[in-house]
């Protein structure tokens, strides 16, 4: 193993951290252009700086516009916050909560299941592409929402409904992604694959699915904000449960701020679950890395 | 001059301004066909485009009041809870008249159950969905003192929302086990039969005369325009005669105005208006007791009935 | 044995049509090493297409063993001109990815992965992915990959375009030996008039506008060729020979080239 | 217009194996939406679906009906300026941050927490919020559109930008091409396949929105008119009024990918890069 | 003038390092004509992209006229390994591009394109686009571009890797012809030891593990170079000169290669 005149070349386990990346060399040329001040303006250009910037605008804006407002209608940070904790001490928030993510990712898991399938199956089978495309074409600009009522009237007013309606608002976003997905595979590659007599299910696994994982995760990505979506809106109705519940019975005492926070925890919890998805993606489809302008 | 002398007495309705004050008023759109006639059948109330010129558009309840607090309307339709939830935190709303009231002839609506099912009084309710129109509602009130009444606990039966209309076919198909039928539904449903009313606001509170409905006015746009209120209210006072004197004239004009539908006007009498639209403060007083008492509505809310209307403009007794 | 019968390809390009092949007859018997000359877009590329079954003639047929070419097939080995890696695979899993599809257990298809990565001089690049790679080494891996298909007939599109001379060379022999040793009939396009010479039973030398077969040589040097054949007289002939031909079919198509109109 | 053609050609370059004569497409999906039409039919004239749910040739006659008495017609201008003001707005705006947090890091991590935290939330609560600004007008119904409409462009936009063969931008800088010109010519081009993704599903959110804003708050249009329907439970007007949503939105889409077409998106494959 | 000052590049792979290259110091004079040699992989791409300023050194600097590289610039032409010419663009407007770029008018820019392609053979396919060109085509197109940013210090990738011999033969001329009468600076990489030593006022070939400068060799042949020079007995002697350095780099890394552990 260890020979006499081991070439550096081999690679080796790099110390941590003593090698600069290939972004701070580039600083560093930067640096060489114009010697100084730029330590400043590195920090604030860093990640998580930048991150939690824009995020204070927008936070920041609201408060400004609550402060100068003044109305009921729109309460500021802190008052929303004091109704937060509150309905977290009852309690209340958390069952509503765990309400709506249980209904609303199960509807979402079956729009997953179908709507993935049938986007790759039509995307790579055109008698099923043709077969399905006028019920794409007419099926998707319809709002599914207007649907609903029929919805209730056939699944009644319990999860059924909700997870249907989840499951339906949600299949179209899906479905357009993983269509898109399945036929970005560059054309030379699916011709290798056919030569080394890869059959469908190879082919699908280790070739489509690939190079389709950037379009599926921005299915995923979109998906997940109209499923909260979707149960909040449906929630508005029904039995007493759920975070839209929570959110229409604030509005009928005219508690705003009540309101505010619960949409405040749907944010929330959008933000987690769009963070998982985002790590998620940058694990899985690592060979994406961008460029920069 | 007192909370109890009439404002508007003293407001003189001879000369109209040379522009009409537009009134910016948001409806519910159900059970307001007294009110509805002022624009339905606008030459019978001149004052209309006069005095005041009326722009009704319609909300659902909730965005009604965030309109109001928005400076967008200038008054409104109010069901009685929502009213004094709203004074409670502090919205500046006051009622000024009644527009609908439960008492012994009112067939606004009721609530129903299946001739198929075993419920046939509030007694049956017991771990069974019961349909209503949203938490805060008047509807919630009505099945909470029924149960007090019963002596059972608020939640001994399972509240479920639903809009209006999706209420009947919810109840066939199952979904609830009781549903509560505003006019024209419960008469749809009953024509279509397989249906029965369990009891009706009614008597679900005790026999309590109180009124459900209420018109609400922002207090500073009467005072910056008394004459054009008070010539609204006039002619509002004049539907309400109007209307209860013929409604079978009424409906026709109603209709034109796409403000019923030739099937909703089929429903029928209604009954459930109060006598001038005047406000009883005594009732509302009792029921706000009621309320608080069938655990509708917290202790604090209770407050004294004056302070919900607009004093010396509003129509009470 | 691979049959080119009489065989056309025109290209549609808007409302253009380009002729790229024109009546091109050619045989490879089987286990022959045949390899292709010809100026740059003669149609070569698009040949090795119809022969992996991945392209088909406008008119005319391409067969193997008599039977008409209907698609992509395990024992056509195909090497494209740009490597192709799956850039979501690391070099050692992009090799042995042939060797799954054809249900080899995961560490055995890994192990001879490394054998023949080491093969092809990447032992120490197993891990790395593609975009981690050089040019030259990314063709290499393709090469590797294809080889780990054992296919009986190997097509490969410039497969050491991107190697220097002593890689290649090394290539150059593992490829012969590796021909010898199993039988492989072999469809090799370079544009390195000694590549040709020196691996090929025979040279097919193409020209352009359109694309077709202008000259059809058998090398008659003797099997194993070493370094010392390089030296061998005949090859000066016949690479002055190639080279003429090379040289008048280039002339050929330049002035067709600038008359031409679109 | 063909479905299925179109649905890949806008989406992506066509390099399928089994390529389908254009006949035999159009064959295939004729005959498949007949012959589920004609079930659904079944269905309902055997009466086997509850008395709610129309067959199609109930609801066609309804839309037929609805189209006679001109409501339809009163409430599709309205309608349909909402939605595409929304869509035009949000996704416009939305494709060019996209692409620009796609190409720039500052801006990605700019917009990166504020995008996943506001994504979520149900933009139609913000309505009373909007409405207190703007008023229960137009401009908030628009302003809402929009809002929504803005997500999935961006969030496709980006990706397509990040997915760009780095190379490609090498030889924009090494040309000297300014920032702005290797923004138009490299990363717009580039990423315009994957965007017009996003842009599809702006499309979709708008018309959802539509439908949604004008339920709330007094309004016209098909929304408002369906959402009346309903409440009136005149199912007819119900089916009627969501049939001629969904037309808006088909011819809408139509037109989408016409635009795509003529722009040239999936005569090439995108600058997406593949090892 | 280029400097490249005792420049380090290390890669980062996962845990993992990879030394590209080792203390490179290269000086290439104003007007010069370098070509590189060496074996595949061992850092000649990753030393062109520092000059083009699209990658950076991990120690040591890269300069030009004394200035450090700090990007790229319209100075330095570079003509990539892969052709990437933007698939969205017909061949024309490939070339055109950097002309538009400079802000040449459009039809100017488009004639100016159609001269370059005209001078790359590619005047039948201006208005294909680069999915429709074949392997040779799209090197050519990717050099036009190159030369229609009329760069003084041009970086070549391996830019006739591609062509056939003729075609290559005519681009060499070309090149050399541009060169001498434009005062171009030109840093080409190649695998051809003949193209090499034909092309290159010196030539510098690098060796692997980890990619060092190992020789420097300056080619005293008379210019203007023509194909009889070709024939000149001191070609044969850089020749075997070369090579003979070639093999003994490719032969001390190829034993490491095999024996090195990960
Ligand atoms: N998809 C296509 N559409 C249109 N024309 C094409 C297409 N593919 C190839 N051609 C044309 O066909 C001709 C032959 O191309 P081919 O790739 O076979 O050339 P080649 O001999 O391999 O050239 P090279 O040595 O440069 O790789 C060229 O003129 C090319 O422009
Ligand atoms: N992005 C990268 N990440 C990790 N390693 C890299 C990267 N780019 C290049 N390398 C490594 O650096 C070394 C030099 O690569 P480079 O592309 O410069 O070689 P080259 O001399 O151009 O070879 P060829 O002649 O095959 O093109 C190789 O070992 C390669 O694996
Ligand atoms: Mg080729
Ligand atoms: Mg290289």
């Amino acid at each position: 193993m260890a020979r006499m005149k081991a070439p550096s070349y081999a690679l080796t386990r790099a110390p941590q951290g003593t090698l600069p990346t290939d972004r701070q060399s580039r600083i560093r040329g930067a640096q060489d252009r114009a010697a100084h001040g730029r330590v400043l303006s590195a920090l604030l250009l860093s990640g998580p700086v930048l991150k939690a910037l824009g995020l204070a605008a927008v936070l920041g804006a609201w408060q400004l516009y609550a402060t100068l407002n003044g109305t009921r209608l729109t309460p500021g940070l802190e008052v929303i916050g004091a109704s937060f904790m509150q309905m977290l001490e009852d309690g209340e928030l958390l069952e509503h909560a765990a309400s709506t993510l249980t209904r609303g990712f199960a509807g979402l898991a079956i729009s997953f299941l179908v709507a993935g399938l049938l986007g790759f199956i039509a995307a790579r089978s055109w008698v099923v592409d043709a077969a399905l495309g006028p019920f794409v074409t007419f099926g998707y600009p319809v709002p599914k929402l207007a649907l609903y009522p029929v919805i209730i009237l056939l699944l009644g007013l319990g999860a059924g409904s909700r997870i249907a309606q989840v499951a339906l608002e949600c299949f179209f976003p899906i479905f357009v992604h993983c269509y898109a997905g399945a036929r970005a595979v560059a054309p030379k590659m699916e011709w290798l694959a056919r030569n080394t007599g890869a059959g469908r299910w190879r082919l699908l696994k280790d070739v489509i699915m690939p190079s389709a994982l950037p379009f599926v995760f921005t299915g995923l990505r979109v998906a997940v904000p109209i499923m909260l979506i979707v149960m909040t809106v449906t929630e508005f109705i029904g039995d007493s449960q759920g975070l839209g519940y929570l959110i229409a019975r604030s509005a009928s005492y005219f508690d705003t701020a009540s309101a505010f926070a619960v949409v405040a925890t749907l944010g929330a919890i959008g933000f987690v679950s769009d963070r998982i998805v985002v790590k998620l993606r940058s694990r899985v489809v690592f060979w994406e890395k961008g460029a920069s302008l | 001059a007192g909370a109890n002398a009439d404002a508007c007495a003293a407001v003189d309705l001879s000369a109209a301004p040379a522009k009409p004050v537009p009134i910016r008023y948001g409806t519910t759109g159900g059970g307001e066909e007294p009110l509805a006639l002022l624009w339905a059948d606008k030459a019978a109330y001149p004052n209309n485009g006069k005095f005041y010129s009326l722009e009704v558009t319609e909300f659902t309840s909730t965005d009604r009041m965030t309109a109001f607090q928005a400076g967008q309307i200038d008054a409104g339709t109010i069901s009685f809870p929502a009213l004094v939830t709203a004074v409670h935190v502090g919205i500046d709303a006051r009622a000024v008249a009644a527009l609908i009231q439960v008492n012994k002839e009112d067939n606004e609506g009721a609530f129903a159950a299946l001739d198929s099912s075993n419920i046939r009084d509030i007694k049956d309710f017991k771990g069974k969905k019961v349909g209503y129109y949203g938490p805060n509602t008047i509807s919630e009130y009505w099945v909470k003192s029924a149960l007090r009444r019963a002596g059972m606990k608020p939640n001994d039966v399972s509240f479920v929302s639903l809009p209006p209309p999706a209420q009947e076919q919810a109840l066939r198909n199952g979904q609830i086990d009781v549903a509560w039928l505003a006019r024209q539904f419960l008469f749809k449903a009953t024509s279509t039969g397989g249906v029965q009313t369990i009891m009706t606001p009614f008597e679900a509170t005790g026999g309590q005369n109180q009124p459900s409905l209420l018109i609400f006015f922002s207090p500073k746009f009467i005072q910056a325009n008394p004459q054009a209120y008070c010539a609204w209210r006039k002619d509002y006072q004049q539907a309400l005669s109007n209307w209860s004197a013929n409604r079978e004239a009424a409906y026709p004009k109603l209709i034109a105005a796409k403000y019923v539908t030739p099937f909703s006007a089929k429903a029928g009498a209604d009954g459930g208006r109060s006598e001038g639209g005047v406000i009883p403060l005594a009732e509302l007083d009792a029921t706000m007791k009621d309320m608080a008492a069938a655990r509708f509505m917290p202790p604090a809310m209770v407050q004294p009935a004056a302070k919900l209307v607009m004093p010396g403009y509003s129509l009470v007794k | 044995m691979l049959q080119v019968k009489h065989v056309t390809k025109t290209f549609r390009r808007g409302k253009h049509i380009v002729n790229a092949l024109a009546a091109v007859d050619l045989t490879v018997s089987k286990g022959e090493f045949l390899t292709i000359l010809g100026p740059s877009g003669c149609g070569k590329t698009t040949l090795l297409h119809m022969l992996g079954g991945f392209e088909f003639p406008t008119t005319g047929s391409v067969e193997i063993e008599g039977k008409p070419i209907a698609g992509p097939g395990r024992d056509r080995g195909m090497v494209f001109q740009e490597a192709m890696l799956f850039p979501w695979r690391t070099a050692r899993a992009n090799v042995a990815w042939p060797l799954e599809v054809a249900g080899t257990p995961w560490r055995q298809a890994h192990a001879r992965a490394d054998e023949l990565l080491a093969m092809v001089g990447l032992e120490r690049f197993g891990n790395a992915y593609p975009g981690e790679l050089s040019g030259g080494m990314r063709q290499r891996a393709a090469l590797a990959r294809t080889l780990a298909m054992e296919p009986s007939v190997l097509l490969m599109d410039e497969p050491f375009g991107a190697l220097d001379a002593q890689t290649r060379e090394v290539m150059q022999e593992e490829l012969t030996r590796l021909w010898q040793t199993s039988g492989l009939t072999v469809v090799f396009i370079t544009h390195d008039i000694n590549e040709a010479i020196f691996l090929g039973d025979r040279v097919v030398v193409m020209g352009a506008s359109p694309g077709r077969v202008v000259e059809d040589c058998v090398i008659e040097l003797e099997r194993p060729r070493s370094s010392e054949t390089k030296a061998d007289p005949r090859i000066l002939a016949y690479r002055s020979h190639l080279w003429e031909v090379l040289r008048r079919e280039s002339a050929k198509s330049a002035p067709a080239m600038a008359g031409a109109g679109q | 217009m063909s479905t299925s053609g179109s649905m890949a050609a806008q989406l992506m370059r066509k390099q399928s194996f089994l390529g389908a004569a254009r006949e035999q497409t159009w064959l295939i999906s004729t005959a498949f939406t007949v012959f589920v039409l004609a079930a659904w039919e079944g269905l309902a004239m055997a009466g086997v679906l509850p008395e709610y749910i129309y067959g199609p040739v109930e609801i066609a006659a309804a839309f037929v009906a609805l189209a006679r008495s001109g409501d339809l017609a009163a409430q599709t201008g309205p309608s349909l300026y909402r939605a595409l003001s929304g869509f035009f707005i949000g996704s416009a705006i939305g494709v060019m941050l996209g692409l620009l947090a796609g190409v720039s890091r500052v801006f990605r991590d700019l917009f990166d927490l504020t995008q996943s935290f506001t994504h979520p939330i149900p933009k139609i609560a913000l309505f009373p919020a909007i409405a207190v600004l703007l008023g229960f007008t137009d401009k908030s119904r628009i302003l809402v559109i929009a809002i929504s409409a803005f997500y999935p462009s961006y969030l496709n936009a980006m990706n397509g930008a990040l997915g760009i063969n780095a190379r490609l931008l090498w030889v924009a800088r090494n040309v000297g091409a300014s920032k702005l010109r290797s923004f138009f010519q490299v990363v717009v081009p580039a990423a315009m396949p994957r965007a017009l993704v996003g842009v599809r599903i702006s499309l979709m959110i708008s018309f959802v929105l539509m439908v949604a804003t004008e339920v709330v708050g007094h309004s016209n249009g098909l929304g408002a008119g369906l959402m009346q329907a309903y409440r009136d439970g005149e199912y007819g007007a119900m089916y009627a009024g969501i049939v001629a949503v969904a037309l808006c939105g088909v011819v809408a889409n139509a037109v989408l990918q016409l635009v795509a077409r003529g722009l040239g998106v999936g005569r090439h494959s995108g600058g997406a890069s593949h090892g």
